[in-house]
């Protein structure tokens, strides 16, 4: 499995913006239908708004991933941030702390090939998942 | 009748809904139509602001008719569960059609 | 207009949904008449699958209209309890009395 | 009571369909209605899904029953998957873990003149229901 990385800093809102129209362009390189690149754009920008809303600041790492002659992308959202009290909560629809839709989360698992969300109280959450072309 | 550009902030989408708000008075307004045509993604942050959008217009008087959204949008807005949460809101394909549709409410 | 045979799978239904969408556009399509008359199992997946893809014809500004569920195939739905996920979207007993609510929809 | 078995694995979506069609041949053989072959089969669909969505594998025993002049079929979908950490729960109208409708299980029960499910964590779950000619 090789990879390449590409780091997006997320400062503001304006990143959130950045980092999934990066996430697009990987896409449509690794040639990704239109419509995964618009799946994909979208769980990004649902994570990297979550830094932005719980956690202040944090980054968005991209990479190319692929086993074989398969191809696909990898995602992470990192921070610092407060993390998350009850995960297993914060993965069912409709579940938000911040008054908003919670569809976040369990949103992108949906849609992802891989989905994982690793977080400690006090010190941050990163939450990583994987698409394939296909 | 307004268009909506990708990437409007939170403070962009309070204004736009305030301005909304007090042109139905002025211009006795019956239906809004958003433009969706330049988004080239829909988020839970955005599908809840047109939701709010949408409810200051009903109780203001009016119908709101979203338009212009994309095939590969609709697609991923039903797959991350975001669809539903329009419900109730009417929609059509292009603003020509969202047009018509505002005329026949009218 | 579509006609679905039994054995979709995710990935045809998927593409199903993505055409669909995409056609609406070309077409200026008002209106989507989903035969499904061929349908002899009407499970939670293909209603779940239906109710998606419905979904996805809204946002795309147009009307889904079911036709041609069989009797023993809507008694089956009813009692799963799949009946009531399908509530809001269109039906009609055939594909003629489909393609007539159609029309009058446009 | 006289058995008779027919087994279907199940491996992939394909498989579904063979499943739900040689539940309704031998319902039709014993002399079910047309709507109660289609109960039957809708049952079999829901069972053998969940035995690919949950469990990957797995398969699908078909038997013809009797007690006296009474005829029936017996359905059971069995796998080796992870099995069900709170039973009750899956037995809920609208629970899922799948982002689906969760109708399947509480659905089946409701149509079946019988109906167990029997699962151990980390290595299994067996849905057995039976259907009888009325
Ligand atoms: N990066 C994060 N840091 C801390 N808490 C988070 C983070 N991301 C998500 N959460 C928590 O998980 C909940 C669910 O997230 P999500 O499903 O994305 O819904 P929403 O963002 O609409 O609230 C949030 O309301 C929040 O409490
Ligand atoms: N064979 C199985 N192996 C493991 N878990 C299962 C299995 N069948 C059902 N489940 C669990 O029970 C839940 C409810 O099942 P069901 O009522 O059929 O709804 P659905 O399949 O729509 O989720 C599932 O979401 C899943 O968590």
């Amino acid at each position: 499995m090789s990879q390449e990385y590409q780091r997006v800093p997320i400062k503001s809102e304006a990143d959130i913006v950045l980092a999934r129209q990066g996430g697009r362009r990987l896409a449509a390189e690794l040639g990704f239908s239109s419509t995964d690149q618009t799946l994909l754009a979208t769980a990004i920008s649902e994570l990297a708004r979550n830094v932005v809303q719980y956690a202040g600041t944090g980054e968005v790492l991209l990479s190319a991933i692929a086993i074989g002659s398969r191809r696909g992308i990898q995602v992470s959202a990192m921070d610092q941030g407060p993390g998350i009290s009850d995960p297993e909560l914060a993965m069912r629809d409709g579940y938000s702390t911040g008054g908003s839709l919670g569809l976040g989360l369990p949103g992108t698992r949906r849609l992802a090939d891989d989905f994982s969300l690793v977080t400690v109280l006090g010190e941050g959450t990163t939450v990583t998942f994987k698409m394939w072309v296909r | 009748m307004a268009s909506i550009q990708s990437a409007l902030t939170d403070a962009d989408w309070m204004k736009l809904s305030a301005d909304l708000s007090s042109q139905i008075g002025e211009l006795r307004a019956r239906a809004v139509v958003l433009d969706l045509t330049l988004m080239d993604v829909m988020d839970s942050f955005a599908t809840r602001v047109l939701r709010t959008l949408a409810q200051t217009v009903t109780l203001r008087g009016a119908q709101t008719i979203l338009v212009g959204i994309q095939p590969d949008v609709a697609i991923a807005m039903v797959q991350l569960g975001l669809a539903q949460r329009l419900d109730g809101i009417l929609t059509a394909l292009n603003l020509e059609h969202g047009l018509d549709m505002a005329e026949a409410l009218v």
